[in-house]
């Protein structure tokens, strides 16, 4: 078992564990931390499935790895945004007062 | 014979529509009065014609149109009946209710009645056929009273199967001949394999139905009372006649032996003489009566008919025969009908002269129809005579001469009931006086025994008229009429006779009872086999269920229920009727 | 790209131009939208007028457009679309003046005018299809075109007739549709040829042509109303007279019809279909049809239902007549198509004209109608005994023609049928006749309409006349070389080329 | 024209303009906006205009081969898609030009500063969805693809949340939806980097061989693009989605951004992976799609609402694109995916021409309950004539795209013998029928006693675009072999790869 | 509550099945040549840039990496079209010992953002890392109550959003005039390369640092503690 596919394993778990989270959970918060769970388990991978090359690393994976993250960036943002204005229609003061959606 | 004259011909034919036309348009009673007009061009045409026949160019499937010896008489003896009976009804019917609707289906029914006269192939006939058969119906349900209507739904339920069965026939005929000219149908069917028996049966029964061949002819006694007089008397006179001729133009009578044919007409033709004249004295009205004589006559036609279909050499006479028979019974029979109205009229007027002029015109053609001699009953007779005593007619003479002493005798006495009746009933009529034309219209159909003998020799053989002049002849034509004369007088001194208990016992349309009873079980079977089809569908069909339920009724409700109408059966027309089939069965095992 | 290309297409959209016009003009434009109506019509008649004199003298009229990779739209003009083309467009004149009549103050005209010019033009598609896609085509725009008509009163009542019609016609197109495609995948693209296109493939794929032409015929006789299938005709009776006139006596329930002639004759060819004894099987079907619909019409109280229930069983003597087999029973069949179209929509005027006149719908109102209104009537009367098969009317001709063609062609049970069927027609003609002329009116009539000097509209009461004179000049007239008569006969004499089985002497 | 960047311009125009719109103030947005329309939709028909003309165009980005740069690849299939894409989405803008002016009347600043902001907003996303529409179909890029999945995503679900009320949780649904369907397929796309260690598109499916990381690959792709396109099991996001976003929103979700997954989805089934590995999973997807045809159908008859109906209806048409995974491998030559791609663009048109209408109808009668429409026809004859159209597409009628395409996609299943697929596209299109007639008979009905539901006026321009876009539906049918034909260049079906037509 | 749990299970298993397979497939790779690695890593000098992510990031991949900025633009629009959020924070920003590190804090970071953009051309580094960096900053300055120094301005605002793409498109449309052979975008000589690029990442930088920042505030113009509401760019 090289290192790097203990990162392959790890990133395959974090990717059920997300799927899970996203489907089952009914807090929006908590759905959005699962899909950001997902996504650093699909990037996990894509490092940890990356090969070497003789300069170091292959550089492709890592310049996806970043685009990557920044589009979950954006995402999560948009979400958030999302879920923020759900609550002030539902008229609660803030997130973590209420429990589920 | 070009395209012309036959167009001529058949304008001729067809030109009384113009006077349905005239009576659509609101003057129904001058189309009426005018009815000569209208069958002037039909009898000038059997001078012009003559016996010719020629195509017409595009119409009707380039149909046949022509004149030969039997449809110059037909239409003769039509033309005439036609005219006159418009005259009398234009004279006498009031002005009420539909005048306009009867002039248009008379005309109708005259148009048609001609038209079929004059074709010579099968479409025109049936077209001619048809018209005259559905305006007919206009005639029958004219009064709308409940009785017509009855009347007029039996008459139409025949008229329709006849139509069918002759449409039917006539196909299979052309799937034989695969033209359209009557000619090469008969001589196509004058085969006993293939479908040509079957089509000759179709064709027969079709014609019977018009002609009032016995189990065919219940609506004709229902038929002339509830129409006007003028309407039964053409009914009678001329509309029967066109059965008869469909006979002559469809079958192949003289061409080959038919034998089953030639034995059930000359059956029927037995079974309708008696039976029609036993269930008629029975009868109260006189033109029920009257319908009675026409189809026990008819059963003389269907004889000959049946003569000429078993023994084919026998036919240009029996052809000669039934053309005298139907001339003579068209005119007698047209004058009787008109009579059962203008005679009380005439009579009604207190003057003694008029009502001896009105019993001398009743009697004459009642006289004439009994075959009294110098009238062309006499020549009616003895043509039925000879044609039977042709050498190779099988029939054992002793048996035809009973057979034509015993019609003539059943004859008289039905004509001597039928006097009885006219004369008690002419105190109670409360009607207007006739008007003149319809004297005129009645005295020339009255008379019309008489100056037929001058008409006729043109085509019947010269000795026939010798012999009726010989005084054996006078006498053997007269000791039947001294006869009835005789139990006539008898009968009517004593009241409460076994007649007289007699007497209404049946009711007009003899057969009818039964068919209807008969009937009612088959639609109560079907009604429960259709609620099993569907069930929704029931619903129609239970209504015609309780339409048969009224009928039923109405017959439980007459008095004496149901043990009473059968009583009544047993002891009056069952009787005759077993008579009659028996003498029957008898000309049929000699056959 | 000669006339002999335009001609088909532009006979079509005459009426499909001048219905999307009509669509646009709002519903006050009475005098523009009647002139575009007329307009369309006689430019129609014109252009039909031009193509027969052309098809008589032999030419092929033939528009083809490429509409999908190995599919093509094809118009073809010979001699039996033309009959059903020339039926459909005089009969569409005469309806609309109908119609012009009839809907004077409803509303919604300009879509039932649009709708039904689409209509015909979706009839004069089928009539001039050149194969099979062309047809289905043509045959599911009729179902779209002719739901708005049937629906146009807009009441609950209509709408269910609606609902019930589409979900026959829609049923029966699509099963059409899956047919003809598996018959393409089959036996590959193919044109109709007057002697059947699968004369050759017949062999290899016995059993699948077999399935498919029940298929296509089950699905031709949803709109041809046989039995099972015609649920949908006297309930879409709901509609107004013209649509029930010209649409369920003439375009609609023809299209079935005549996609079962063309199925017969141009594809699968009559050799083929007496040899796999399909056609016995289809003239069963259409002598049940022809006793049951009888029947049913028997004990109908509604007079347009009853009508619907009468076309039912007339329009299943034309595929008695093709089942026959044989050239004398194709005539009868085919001829026939012509004639119960001009008879029916004469009885169905007749009916508008009660209905809207003087309110009267139910058979057991019409005591005495024909005192008030003459001519109608009389028209009727025509009408009912061309039904029945009373000579010299147009009935009889094709009655005559189908029994003959039945003896001909060996089955004598097909005449007792035809018989049977005229005794049930006069059972339940006749006493409509009865009533009217020889029974008094009990009440007052349900709706005095204000005819002035006429009996009604002149307009309402010009076409029942003139289709009742049509009924009778192609009953004297029939052999006459321009009635439809000879005309079919041409046309047979193309389908049967064998000497030995000649028309004889018709 | 050979050397100019065209698939770069069809992509960069519809960008550019979304930028120019969101510098200008909010008064002159709509008129930007619509330009911008105007000048992407004219870029996009250039570009199909070239490929029908002189082939399929490739394009290297930065001038790099394939493995270490991006490549864009425009053939028939794609250039159909850009087509359709530039006519629903220019017909949708000049529909959503009048929607969200006219929006509101009532005059009280508040709602008014809302509408401002929403149409102004609407103009920037929308312009960025279709430059990022155009991106996915011309990309020949697995990571690439990915990317402006993202965008679309994203840009679809802000478009649902500019309606704001019930539409957010609907929007929030769909975010989910929208980002872990994308993470699966990258999921996906990681796995095939890491084997064959190349991006490209057309590299990929050379040297990938069938095994266990390719049968993960592409069930963890197809189960984050399924998603994305809502096949049946996983449909529960559509409905509220399509239904509560504006009128042009929703058709444009409807008609276009679910036939990027699908489009996306052939791609990898032609190109990428082997048949071997693809056969069983395509098996699956058909029967999925039969059943989404029947659910759909059914579910759609039993709504109240008419936008859900018409969403439902949808998830129902989503399933005939489905049928074309099962079909397309097995009928020789292209006719199962000619099918499939003819019908993903009638269906826009037709699905686009109903929602327009449905918005028109819901705008003036305030709501957009059925059952209580009853005898409004004769007012809006419009936008029923439009919905009729759109439905007669649908339902595979003549003359119209659905009917050919229900005819292409008969003709396959009977070559290779389905027949539970004939008589489910048959039954499929009868369904479609009962929920159309359903709308369809509010026309024709008269107006119940009390009188027909009042109508606030609507500006023409909503009723003539759902025409227009109807009438296009129906012209499919009618002139069905130039974009068969189109569809045919370069032939993406498959054959590529055997007659190494590879860029 | 018993469905809720079948629905969970069967979720449950679906997903531990996905990573299965996914894992079980990764675990299984051969890496077949030739490998976009090395491809990248023998073009190298042409990129103009040495480090090799910035080369793929901004020269080989240069499309992806302008629609990543896209995507954050979507984002940001997305989240601003939102109608404003009113929830108000509730704390105090006067917190001394708040104030004090924040304040020692913010020019370093300041530093560290411009120095982390100018060393992505040769060590890892680049617009990304130094775009967050200064996102960072500017919300720190708001949590402390301040205003981020260029926002006040809405034309500034609406130019800094989209001044990222715009000068990727001018390079991209720069590249394919000066490009020899087809006109692809951004195909510039190894030369022009570096100009470009480093030009891409300053916009670049600004573009990304303010929509972290806006998409932080959620459309409000700054966190206005107290005060709430507020007009949107």
């Amino acid at each position: 078992m090289i290192p790097s596919q203990i990162y392959v394993i790890a990133g395959a778990g974090l990717v059920s564990v997300g799927v899970f989270a996203w489907v089952v959970r009914r807090h929006l918060v908590r759905r959005m931390m699962g899909v950001n769970i997902l996504s650093t388990g699909v990037f996990m991978m894509l490092i940890g499935g990356a090969r070497r090359v003789e300069g170091g690393p292959d550089g492709v994976p890592q310049a996806m790895v970043l685009t990557g993250i920044v589009v979950a960036v954006s995402a999560t943002a948009l979400g958030l945004a999302l879920i923020q204005r759900i609550y002030d229609q539902r008229g609660e003061r803030s997130v973590e007062e209420r429990g589920p959606m | 014979m070009e395209s012309i004259a036959v167009v001529g011909l058949v304008v001729a034919l067809a030109f009384p529509l113009l006077g349905a036309l005239l009576s659509a348009l609101g003057r129904p009673r001058l189309a009426l009065m005018v009815g000569p007009l209208w069958a002037a061009p039909a009898l000038a045409s059997l001078g012009v014609v003559g016996e010719q026949s020629g195509r017409v160019p595009t119409m009707l499937m380039e149909a046949r149109f022509g004149l030969d010896v039997t449809s110059m008489a037909f239409l003769a003896v039509c033309a005439v009946v036609w005219a006159m009976a418009s005259v009398y009804a234009a004279a006498t019917m009031r002005d009420e209710g539909g005048l306009r609707r009867f002039g248009v289906f008379f005309f109708g029914a005259m148009a048609g009645n001609f038209v079929l006269i004059g074709a010579m192939d099968m479409i025109s006939f049936m077209s001619g056929f048809a018209l005259m058969s559905y305006a007919a119906y206009g005639l029958v349900a004219h009064a709308m009273s409940v009785s017509a209507w009855r009347a007029g739904r039996v008459y139409l339920a025949l008229t329709v199967a006849a139509e069918l069965a002759l449409w039917a026939g006539a196909v299979l005929a052309w799937s034989m001949a695969d033209t359209w000219e009557l000619a090469e149908i008969r001589h196509a069917l004058a085969t006993s394999e293939g479908v040509a028996p079957l089509a000759i049966a179709l064709i027969f029964g079709a014609f019977g139905v018009k002609a009032g061949l016995v189990p065919l002819h219940i609506w004709l006694p229902l038929a002339h009372p509830a129409a006007p007089t003028a309407a039964s008397a053409v009914l009678s006179a001329a509309m029967i006649k066109a059965g008869v001729l469909g006979w002559l133009r469809f079958l192949p009578l003289g061409e080959i032996e038919l034998p089953t044919l030639g034995a059930s007409a000359v059956m029927l033709g037995a079974l309708g003489t008696f039976g029609a004249v036993v269930v008629g004295l029975l009868q109260r009205k006189p033109k029920t009566i009257l319908a009675y004589s026409s189809v026990s006559q008819m059963g003389y036609v269907a004889l000959l008919i049946g003569i000429a279909a078993r023994w084919p050499s026998t036919y240009p006479t029996a052809l000669l025969a039934i053309v005298v028979f139907v001339v003579h019974h068209g005119l007698a029979k047209g004058a009787l009908f008109l009579s059962v109205d203008a005679a009380p009229r005439l009579a009604f007027s207190g003057s003694t002269r008029r009502t001896f002029i009105s019993s001398v015109m009743v009697l004459l053609p009642a006289v004439a129809l009994c075959g009294a001699p110098l009238t062309s009953g006499a020549l009616a007779k003895y043509a039925l005579k000879s044609v039977s005593h042709l050498e190779h007619v099988r029939l054992p003479t002793a048996l035809l001469d009973v057979w034509l002493v015993a019609g003539a005798l059943a004859t008289g006495v039905l004509m001597a009931r039928f006097l009885i009746v006219v004369w008690r009933a002419r105190a109670a009529r409360d009607t207007e006086t006739l008007p003149g034309a319809g004297l005129v219209a009645w005295a020339i159909l009255a008379t019309g025994s008489l100056w037929a003998l001058a008409i006729l020799p043109l085509a019947i053989p010269s000795k026939w008229f010798g012999s009726i002049q010989t005084l054996t002849a006078v006498w053997s034509a007269l000791w039947p009429l001294v006869v009835v004369a005789a139990v006539a007088w008898i009968v009517t001194g004593t009241s409460g006779t076994v007649l007289h208990r007699g007497v209404g016992r049946v009711a007009p349309g003899d057969l009818l009872g039964p068919a209807v009873v008969l009937s009612l079980v088959l639609l109560r079977g079907s009604n429960r086999f259709s609620a099993f089809l569907e069930r929704h569908w029931t619903r129609g069909l239970a209504r015609l269920n309780d339409r048969a339920e009224r009928i039923a009724l109405r017959i439980k409700a007459a008095p004496g229920a149901r043990y009473q109408l059968w009583a009544r059966w047993l002891s009056g027309e069952w009787l005759a009727l077993a008579l009659a089939l028996i003498f029957a069965a008898a000309i049929w095992l000699n056959v | 790209m000669s006339v002999l290309f335009w001609l088909p297409l532009a006979v079509v959209l005459s009426s499909m131009v001048p219905g999307l016009a009509i669509f646009l003009l709002r519903e006050d434009q009475v005098v523009a939208r009647t002139a575009l109506n007329l307009l369309g019509a006689l430019t129609k008649l014109a252009l039909i007028a031009a193509m027969v004199f052309g098809v008589y003298r032999g030419q092929i009229y033939e528009t083809r457009f490429p509409l999908m990779p190995g599919f093509d739209l094809v118009l073809h003009a010979s001699a039996l679309p033309m009959l059903f083309v020339v039926l459909s467009a005089v009969l569409w004149l005469i309806t609309t003046i109908y119609a012009i009549g009839y809907l004077e103050r409803s509303p919604g005209r300009s879509r039932f005018f649009g709708f039904f010019s689409v209509c015909v033009s979706a009839t004069t598609g089928i009539a001039l299809s050149g194969n099979l896609f062309t047809f289905v085509l043509f045959y599911e725009l009729l179902t779209l075109a002719t739901y708005p008509l049937v629906v146009h009163r807009g009441t609950r009542e209509a709408l269910r007739a609606g609902k019930i019609y589409l979900a026959y016609t829609l049923t029966g197109g699509t099963a059409l549709m899956v047919a003809v495609v598996w018959m393409h995948t089959v036996v590959g693209p193919f044109d109709f040829t007057e002697g059947g296109a699968l004369a050759a493939h017949y062999e290899d794929h016995h059993q699948a042509l077999i399935i498919l032409f029940w298929v296509m015929v089950a699905s031709l006789g949803v709109k041809a109303a046989l039995v099972p299938l015609h649920g949908w005709l006297p309930v879409a009776m709901v509609a107004p007279a013209p649509v029930s006139a010209l649409l369920h006596a003439v375009a609609v329930v023809k299209a079935g019809a005549y996609g079962i002639v063309r199925l017969v004759y141009d594809v699968y060819g009559i050799t083929f279909v007496r040899e796999l004894g399909l056609g016995t099987g289809l003239a069963i079907w259409a002598s049940i049809t022809i006793l049951y619909a009888s029947l049913r019409a028997l004990s109908q109280d509604k007079l347009k239902r009853m009508l619907a229930y009468s076309t039912v069983s007339q329009v299943a003597y034309i595929i008695l007549g093709v089942g026959l087999g044989g050239p004398l029973a194709s005539v009868g069949g085919i001829v026939h198509l012509v004639h119960q179209g001009v008879m029916k929509i004469t009885l169905f005027f007749c009916a508008g004209n009660l209905a809207e006149t003087l309110g009267v719908h139910r058979i057991s109102q019409t005591r005495g109608v024909a005192r008030r209104m003459p001519w109608t009537m009389a028209a009727f009367t025509i009408g009912a005994l061309g039904m029945i098969g009373v000579p010299p009317l147009a009935g009889f001709i094709s009655k005559w023609t189908l029994g003959t063609g039945a003896m001909a062609s060996g089955s004598p049970w097909a005449l007792a049928v035809l018989a049977a069927s005229s005794a049930l027609n006069a059972a339940y003609f006749l006493p409509v006749v009865f009533r009217a002329y020889f029974q008094e009116p009990l009440r007052p009539w349900p709706r005095e309409g204000d005819a002035g000097r006429l009996e009604t509209h002149l307009s309402l009461l010009v076409p029942p006349v003139i289709t009742a004179l049509l009924v009778i000049a192609m009953g004297l007239w029939a052999s006459s070389t321009a009635s439809p008569l000879s005309w079919v006969e041409l046309i047979v004499t193309r389908i049967y080329p064998d000497p030995e089985s000649g028309i004889g002497g018709l | 024209m050979r050397g100019l960047p065209l698939i770069s311009a069809s992509i960069w125009v519809p960008l550019l303009g979304a930028l120019f719109v969101s510098l200008w103030p909010r008064r002159y947005a709509a008129r930007c906006g619509i330009g911008a329309s105007i000048a992407s939709a004219a870029a996009a028909l250039l570009l199909v205009v070239a490929v029908a003309l002189s082939g399929p165009r490739r394009e290297r980005l930065g001038g790099w081969g394939a493995p270490a740069g991006i490549e864009l690849w425009i053939d028939g299939f794609s250039a159909l898609m850009i087509a359709m894409t530039a006519v629903v989405g220019g017909v949708v803008s000049v529909y959503a030009l009048a929607y969200f002016r006219a929006k509101d009347s009532s005059g009280d600043p508040q709602r008014q500063e809302v509408e401002g902001r929403r149409e102004a907003y609407f103009w920037r996303i929308w312009l960025l969805v279709w430059a990022a529409i155009n991106g996915v179909f011309a990309s020949a890029d697995l990571f690439n693809l990915y990317v402006t999945l993202e965008v679309v995503g994203l840009g679809a679900v802000s478009l649902v949340a500019l309606a704001g009320g019930r539409a957010l949780p609907a929007a929030m649904r769909y975010l989910f939806v929208t980002l872990s369907g994308s993470l699966l397929y990258l999921l996906g796309v990681v796995l095939i980097y890491s084997e064959v260690g190349t991006l490209a598109l057309f590299q990929a499916g050379e040297s990938l061989i069938a095994g266990t990381l390719a049968q993960a690959a592409l069930v963890v792709m197809v189960v984050g693009l399924a998603l994305k396109t809502a096949l049946f099991p996983l449909h529960f996001w559509l409905p509220p989605a399509h239904a509560d976003a504006p009128a042009a929103v929703s058709a444009l979700l409807s008609a276009l951004v679910i036939k990027v997954t699908f489009y996306i989805l052939v791609r990898l089934w032609v190109v990428v992976f082997p048949a071997s590995v693809s056969q069983p999973v395509g098996e699956a997807l058909m029967l999925l799609g039969l059943i989404a045809v029947i659910w759909g159908s059914w579910r759609a008859l039993r709504q109240q609402r008419l936008k859900m109906l018409v969403a439902y209806s949808t998830v129902a048409q989503v399933g005939y694109l489905f049928l074309v995974f099962g079909l397309g491998p097995r009928a020789d030559g292209s006719a199962g995916w000619q099918a499939g791609a003819y019908f993903a663009i009638s269906h826009a048109c037709a699905k686009g021409a109903m929602f327009l209408a449905a918005g028109a109808i819901a705008r003036a009668v305030g709501h957009d309950q059925i059952e209580e429409m009853r005898g409004v026809g004769a007012r809006l004859a419009l936008p029923f004539f439009a919905f009729g159209l759109g439905g007669i597409s649908l339902m595979g009628l003549p003359p119209s795209g659905g009917y050919v395409s229900k005819w292409l996609f008969i003709t396959s299943a009977a070559a290779t013998g389905d027949v539970i697929v004939v008589i489910a596209v048959a039954l499929g299109g009868l369904l479609a029928a009962a929920y159309v007639f359903r709308v369809l008979a509010l026309a024709f009905e008269r107006a119940p006693r009390e009188g027909a539901p009042s109508l606030r006026p609507i500006p023409a321009t909503l009723g003539w675009s759902a025409l227009v876009l109807g009438a296009v539906a129906v012209a499919l049918g009618l002139a069905a072999g130039a974009p068969l034909a189109l569809l045919e260049v370069g032939l993406p079906f498959g054959q590529s790869l055997a007659e190494g037509v590879t860029p | 509550m018993r469905t809720r749990h079948i629905f969970e299970y069967g979720v449950a298993l679906a997903s531990l099945g996905l990573g299965g397979l996914v894992a079980a497939g990764a675990l299984r790779r051969r890496s077949l040549e030739p490998a976009a690695g090395d491809v990248v890593q023998g073009l190298l000098e042409q990129s103009g840039v040495s480090s090799v992510v910035t080369a793929v990031l901004l020269n080989f991949r240069a499309y992806d990496t302008m629609l990543e900025v896209v995507v954050l633009v979507v984002a940001f629009w997305g989240a601003w079209s939102l109608h404003p959020t009113e929830a108000r924070v509730h704390w105090r920003p006067s917190d001394p010992i708040l104030m004090r590190t924040v304040g020692g804090m913010l020019p370093v970071l300041w530093l560290l953002g411009i120095y982390l953009l100018w060393a992505g051309t040769s060590r890892p580094g680049g617009e990304f890392a130094s775009g967050a960096v200064l996102g960072a900053c500017g919300v720190l300055t708001l949590l402390i109550g301040e205003r981020v120094p260029a926002t006040q301005f809405r034309p500034a605002r609406k130019v800094v959003v989209v001044v990222g793409v715009v000068v990727f498109m001018v390079a991209g449309v720069a590249g394919a005039l000066s490009a020899q052979g087809g006109s692809e975008v951004w195909s510039y000589t190894a030369g022009e390369a570096r100009g470009w690029i480093l030009a891409i990442e300053v916009a670049g930088a600004a573009t990304i640092a303010f929509v972290l920042l806006g998409l932080f505030s959620g459309g409000r113009e700054g966190l206005d503690v107290e005060s709430g509401g507020g007009e949107a760019p």
